[in-house]
C-alpha cells in the first residue's frame, strides 16, 4: 500500500482522486453505489447567489467518446445549499469544495461569503470557465485582467483553501493561470469543458436549445494534458488535472504532466463506483513501480 | 431495491420482429423490488460510436429467476448493437431508476394507454394492476399490426384495444381515435400512458378534459440516469426536474406543456 | 442527382469534398485507391520555400478516437515541389492547392512566388495554424496583428485564390476570422489540429518527441462545427470546414454551420477511399431531403 | 499487386499459445504477387479504444486459396481485438504494403534471423529464397519454448538454430549469443533480420563488423500505411524515410543506429 495522501496547498487529500463538479451532485446521489468517504474530496455542483433554472432542454448531445452540455448552472442558490444540503452532506468524512459561480463580481462574491460561513466546506473551486451562461462564467476566465479582478475580490473574502477553475478556451493557458496565481488563487485546477457544438443533420437544427455546448469525457484528455503540463510550467501552486480521466492510467498521466490531484468527471455516468477503482488503480502502479508515494510521481515526465 | 451497477447476463435475446428485441437478463443477486414505471441503464460495450449509456424501461421482473427484461425497438447505433447481444454474454447494467407509476390503494378501473417502444413500461404496471384487483384495459397504438408483438403477454391482464395507423390491425388511426377515447372515457378512474410524445400530450388533453387523473411516463436524453448531470429535464409548473430521478412518471397536470 | 457544385470564392469545385494538407499526401498516393479527379480538389502537404527534414521520432500517438501528430512540416521544399512533384500532378483534372507555411513572413512571401508560377495550382492554403513547428506556423495565427501582417504580405505576391487556415488553439477564433478576411483572404479554411499531449504511463515518457503536437479525428468534430459556426457569423468569405469529418452525415453537419466546402482528414488513413462515399453520401441526403443543390444547405441550420 | 483494401473473410483462427494467434484472410478476388516482407494494415472493429489501423506483415499467401495469413502477437487492445475475431468474420484489410526483401539473383548462403513476433515477416521470405534453391538458416530468438510456436514451418524451409531467453530451448540467451552468430556467420552471403530494435541492431552491427549484407524489417508507429501521413519516419543517412513505404526493409548501413 503506497502512501496516496497529498496536500493541494493546504488542503488536505487522503487521496488525489476528486469528483468533478456537474458530475457528481452533492455525492448523496452516489450513496447507493459507493462509499463516498473513500475519495479524496467531492466538489460539488455549481452554485451561484441566486437560484438557476439553467438552459431550456434539449442540454445534451452524445459526441465521439465524449459528450455535450449545456445544463448552465442549474441550482437552486446558495442559501439554499446552506440551509437545506449542507447539513446532509456533514456525515461525510472527505473534502467537501463548493464550486462557485457567479455573472458578476458581485454575485461571486455574495456567494463565496455564504460558504466561507460552512465550517465543513475546506474550500471553494471558483468556476471561472462555464461556457454554458450568458452572461459572467468562462467570459471572467478567457482574460487576464478579468482573472484578477474575481480572483482577487473573492479572495478579500474567502479564508480557506481557494483552487481557480481555468477554461481550455483559450489561446495561452499558461498567462491566465498566471493571473489566478498571483490575485491569490491557492491552486488551479483544469480543464473546464471545451465549446463544442453538435448538429442533427435529420431535422437541421443544433442538438443544444443554447446550439453550442460544454465538451467532456476522453475526446478532450489529450487537450487537457496538454494544458495541465504548459500551466504546471508556468505558475508554482499546485494544479488538479481534469478532462477525459476514465481510469487509473489517465489518472497517472495527469500526475506526471505535473497535477498533485485529479477530478473525475463525466466517467462517473457511465460508472459510478469508478473513482474507487481508479484510487485502486493508482495504488496498484505505485506499487508495481515500486513508489512509496504518489509525490513521487507529480511531474515526473521523464524528457 | 436500491440502485445498483451489475454485470446481467443474458439469458435470452426474442427477436420479435425486423426491429424489435426482448432480453431477459439474469442477476447473480437477489433481485428486491423493482416497481412499474422504473427503468436501467445499459452500457454498450465494443461501440466506438455509442458512449453514454442507454436507457430502457423494465417491461417485467421475474423475482424467482431474478430477472429483468427490457423490449429494445432498434433505432440507433446503440439499440442495435444492444439488440444483436448474444444469449451467455454479460451487459452492465445500473438499475433500478426513476420513480414509478403510482398503484391505487384500492382496486380502480384503469387505461393504460401505449405507443411505440413506450408500450413496454406498462407491462409490469399491467401485471401489477392485475395482481391487485384493478380492472385493467389497455390500448396500444403502432404503426402497423407487425409492431404490435407483446399484445399476447398484455391480454394475460387485461382487455386490450388496438389502432394502427395503417388499419392492419384494431381501428385505423391513431390511440386518440379510438372509441374508448370518446364517451366511454368516463369510466375510468386513471390514465397511465407511454408514448412519443405527441400521443402522450394528446392523451393528457383529454384526460385533462374529463378531468381524469393521468400519469405520463416521459423520454429524455440521459448521461447519467441518477440524478447528477442535470441533463434531462422536464418542465414542471414547479421548473425543471430531472426526468430520470423525479420521472420518468409525471402526473400530467404537473407537466408545462400540459397547461 | 443534386448539384454539388459550388463556388468557394472564385475557386470553382465539381463538389464541395477537398481533402485536407498532410493526410492525402500529393494525391498520387490515392491512385491505387480511387480516382482522385472525382474530389472537389486536393490540398497537398504543407510545403515550405526550404527543405525541412520534420520533427524527430515518435511523431504519432493514438488517442481517444483520434491521433495526435508532429510531423512538422517535413517537405523537400517549393523548388523541389515546382520542378519534381508539380509535373506529376498535372495529369489530375481537379483542383490542386498548395498548403504554404514557412518560420518568416519571407519564407511565405517567397514559397507563395513560386506557387504562384505554377499554372496548375488552382490556390493557396495559407497555413498559419502549424502548431508542430519551433518557429511560426501557429504563431502566425493566434493573434490578430501577426494574421494581418502574414496574409496581406503575401496577398502581394499571390494573384489566385488565397485560402487562409485558421487555429482552433485560440480565445476568439471570429476575431482572428475577421484579420484574415481584412487582409485579403479570400476563404477561411478550420480547423487546423488542436494542441495536445500523450503520454506513456508506463515509461513515463511523453509518447511525442516534441511532447505535444496536433489532435485530430473525430474527437475534435464538435469544436470545429463549434467555431465554422461561430467564424461564418464574422465574416462574410466562404468557409472550408476541417475536423473530424468521418462520412456524409459529418460533411452535411459543417454544410449547415455555414462551410461552402469541407476537407476530409485523418480519414483518409483509415479508409483511402471514404471521400468518394462522402460525395455519393451528400447527393443521396440532398436526394432524400429533396434539394436541388449544395447551396441550399449551407448555412441552413434552423434555429 | 497494387495496394488495395477489402474485406478479407476469417477462414481460420489458429490459438497458438497463449497471447499468438494465426489468422487466415480470404480475398474475394484473386490475388496477384505479394512479396515477403510486404505488410497488411487491418482494421479492429468494435473497439472504441483502438482508432488506427493494425499493421501486421503478411506471413504467408496461398494463391491457389487466394488467403494471406498474418501472426499476431496480443499486446494491447487491437491485437487483443483482432486475436479474438471469429471465423466467418470479415476483417477490412489494406494490403499489400510496404517494399520487400531483396531476393537474390543468383541462390546465396542466407540467413534469417527472428525475434518474438519479428518472425512473421521472414516466414513467407523463407519460403520463397528456398523455393529459388538458396541455402537457407533460420535463427530464431525467443524468451521461452512456449512462444516458439512456428518452427515447424521454418524447417520445412531451411535449418533452423534457436535461442531462449530462459535455456527452455536451444542456445540459453539471445540470437546473438548463438554459436552461429560467432566464427561461422563468415559463411553467409546475406543476412535478414526482424524482431525487437535492440536485436536488430546488434546483429547489424556484427553483420557490419563481418561485412555481411544484412536486410532489416523496422516496425514504427503508423497512422496510413501507405505513405500519406509522415508518420512512421527511419533516421536513414539520406534522411528521414517512411518505414511504410520506403521500408520495412532497410538496408542496414543506410540507417543511421548503424553508423
Ligand atoms: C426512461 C426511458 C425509458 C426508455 N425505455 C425504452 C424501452 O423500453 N424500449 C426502447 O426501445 N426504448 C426506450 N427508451 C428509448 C431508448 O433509450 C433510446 O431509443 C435509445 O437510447 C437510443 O439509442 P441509440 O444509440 O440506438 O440511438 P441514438 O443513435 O442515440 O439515436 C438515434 C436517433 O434517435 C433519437 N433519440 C435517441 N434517444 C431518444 C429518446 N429517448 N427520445 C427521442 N429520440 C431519441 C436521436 O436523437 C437520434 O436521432 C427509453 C428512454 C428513456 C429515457
Ligand atoms: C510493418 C509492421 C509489421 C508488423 N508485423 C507484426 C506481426 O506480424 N505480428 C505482430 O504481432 N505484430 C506486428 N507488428 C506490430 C503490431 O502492429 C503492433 O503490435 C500492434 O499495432 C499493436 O496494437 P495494439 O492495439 O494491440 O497495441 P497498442 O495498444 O497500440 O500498444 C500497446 C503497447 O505496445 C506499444 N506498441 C504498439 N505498437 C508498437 C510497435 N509497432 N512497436 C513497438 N511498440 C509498440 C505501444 O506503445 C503500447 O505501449 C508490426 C508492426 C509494423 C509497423
Ligand atoms: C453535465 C456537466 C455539468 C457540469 N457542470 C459543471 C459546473 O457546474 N461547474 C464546473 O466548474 N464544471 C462543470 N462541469 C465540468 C466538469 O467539472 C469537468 O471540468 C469537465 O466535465 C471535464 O472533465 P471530464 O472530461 O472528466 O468530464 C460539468 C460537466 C458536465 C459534463
Ligand atoms: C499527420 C498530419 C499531418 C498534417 N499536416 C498538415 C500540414 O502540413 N498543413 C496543414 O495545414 N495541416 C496539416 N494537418 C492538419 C489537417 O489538414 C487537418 O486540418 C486536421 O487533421 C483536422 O482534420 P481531421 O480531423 O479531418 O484530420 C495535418 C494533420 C495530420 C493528422
Ligand atoms: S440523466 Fe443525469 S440527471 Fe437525469
Ligand atoms: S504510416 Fe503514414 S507515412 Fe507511413
Amino acid at each position: 500500500m503506497a502512501d496516496l495522501s497529498i496536500k493541494v496547498h493546504n488542503l488536505e487529500l487522503k487521496n488525489p482522486v476528486m469528483t468533478a463538479s456537474g458530475t457528481f451532485g452533492y455525492g448523496l446521489e452516489f450513496d447507493d453505489f459507493m462509499d463516498v468517504n473513500l475519495l479524496g474530496g467531492i466538489v460539488v455542483k455549481g452554485t451561484t447567489i441566486h437560484p438557476r433554472q439553467g438552459n431550456a432542454y434539449p442540454r445534451m448531445a452524445e459526441t465521439a467518446l465524449g459528450m455535450l452540455n449545456s445544463v448552465g448552472l442549474q441550482n437552486k442558490g446558495a442559501h439554499y445549499f446552506a440551509t437545506d444540503i449542507y447539513p446532509k452532506l456533514t456525515k461525510y468524512k472527505t473534502n467537501i469544495l463548493v464550486n462557485v459561480s457567479g455573472s458578476t463580481i458581485e454575485e461571486y462574491i455574495a456567494c463565496a461569503e455564504i460558504i466561507n460561513e460552512l465550517d465543513l466546506i475546506t474550500g471553494i473551486e471558483l468556476n471561472i470557465s462555464c461556457p454554458n451562461v450568458k452572461e459572467g462564467g468562462m467570459a471572467f476566465g478567457t482574460s487576464c485582467p478579468s482573472i484578477e479582478a474575481v480572483v482577487s475580490a473573492v479572495r478579500k473574502v474567502y479564508h480557506k483553501t481557494m483552487m481557480v477553475k481555468l477554461s481550455p478556451n483559450v489561446t495561452n493557458i499558461g498567462e491566465l493561470a498566471k493571473s489566478a496565481e498571483f490575485s491569490g488563487a491557492d491552486s488551479l485546477s483544469l480543464i473546464n469543458t471545451l465549446l463544442g457544438m453538435a448538429i442533427d443533420a435529420e431535422t437541421r437544427k443544433p442538438i443544444l436549445s443554447t446550439i453550442t455546448g460544454g465538451l467532456s469525457g476522453p475526446a478532450i484528455k489529450p487537450i487537457a494534458l496538454r494544458m495541465v503540463w504548459e500551466v504546471s510550467k508556468a505558475v508554482s501552486i499546485p494544479l488538479v488535472g481534469i478532462g477525459g480521466i476514465m481510469n487509473a492510467t489517465d489518472a497517472i498521466e495527469f500526475f506526471l504532466a505535473g497535477a498533485s490531484a485529479i477530478q473525475v468527471g463525466t466517467a462517473n455516468y457511465l460508472d459510478p463506483s469508478v473513482t474507487i477503482k481508479i484510487i485502486d488503480g493508482i495504488d496498484s502502479y505505485l506499487n508495481r513501480h515500486k513508489f512509496n508515494s504518489i509525490t513521487d510521481i507529480i511531474g515526473g515526465l521523464h524528457m | 431495491m436500491r440502485k445498483t451497477v451489475l454485470n446481467l447476463k443474458v439469458i435470452s435475446n426474442l427477436q420479435l420482429n425486423d426491429d424489435h428485441h426482448l432480453l431477459e437478463l439474469q442477476s447473480p443477486d437477489q433481485l428486491e423490488t423493482i416497481n412499474p414505471g422504473q427503468f436501467a441503464n445499459l452500457l454498450v460495450d465494443h461501440s466506438p460510436s455509442v458512449f453514454l449509456r442507454r436507457p430502457f424501461s423494465i417491461y417485467s421482473v421475474d423475482y424467482l429467476n431474478n430477472t429483468i427484461s427490457v423490449f429494445i425497438k432498434e433505432i440507433g447505433d446503440g439499440t442495435r448493437a444492444l439488440g444483436k447481444t448474444p444469449v451467455g454474454s454479460f451487459i452492465n447494467t445500473m438499475f433500478p431508476l426513476g420513480n414509478s407509476f403510482t398503484i391505487p390503494d384500492e382496486p380502480q378501473r384503469i387505461l393504460l394507454i401505449g405507443g411505440g417502444s413506450g408500450v413496454a413500461s406498462l407491462m409490469s404496471l399491467a401485471q401489477i394492476l392485475s395482481k391487485k384487483s384493478n380492472e385493467v384495459s389497455i390500448l396500444i397504438g403502432a404503426r402497423s399490426a407487425v409492431d404490435l408483438v407483446e399484445l399476447g403477454h398484455f391480454s394475460k391482464y387485461g382487455t386490450v384495444y388496438t389502432t394502427t395507423e395503417d388499419g392492419t390491425l384494431g381501428t385505423k388511426g391513431y390511440v386518440t381515435n379510438h372509441l374508448i377515447m370518446g364517451d366511454q372515457l368516463a369510466q375510468f378512474d386513471r390514465i397511465y400512458t407511454c408514448g412519443p410524445e405527441p400521443m402522450m400530450k394528446a392523451v393528457a388533453l383529454i384526460a385533462k378534459e374529463k378531468a381524469i387523473i393521468c400519469e405520463v411516463s416521459l423520454e429524455n436524453s440521459m448521461a447519467c440516469g441518477f440524478g447528477v448531470c442535470l441533463c434531462c429535464i422536464a418542465e414542471t409548473i414547479d421548473g425543471h426536474k430531472c426526468v430520470c430521478t423525479d420521472g420518468p412518471v409525471f402526473n400530467s397536470t404537473q407537466l408545462k406543456w400540459q397547461i
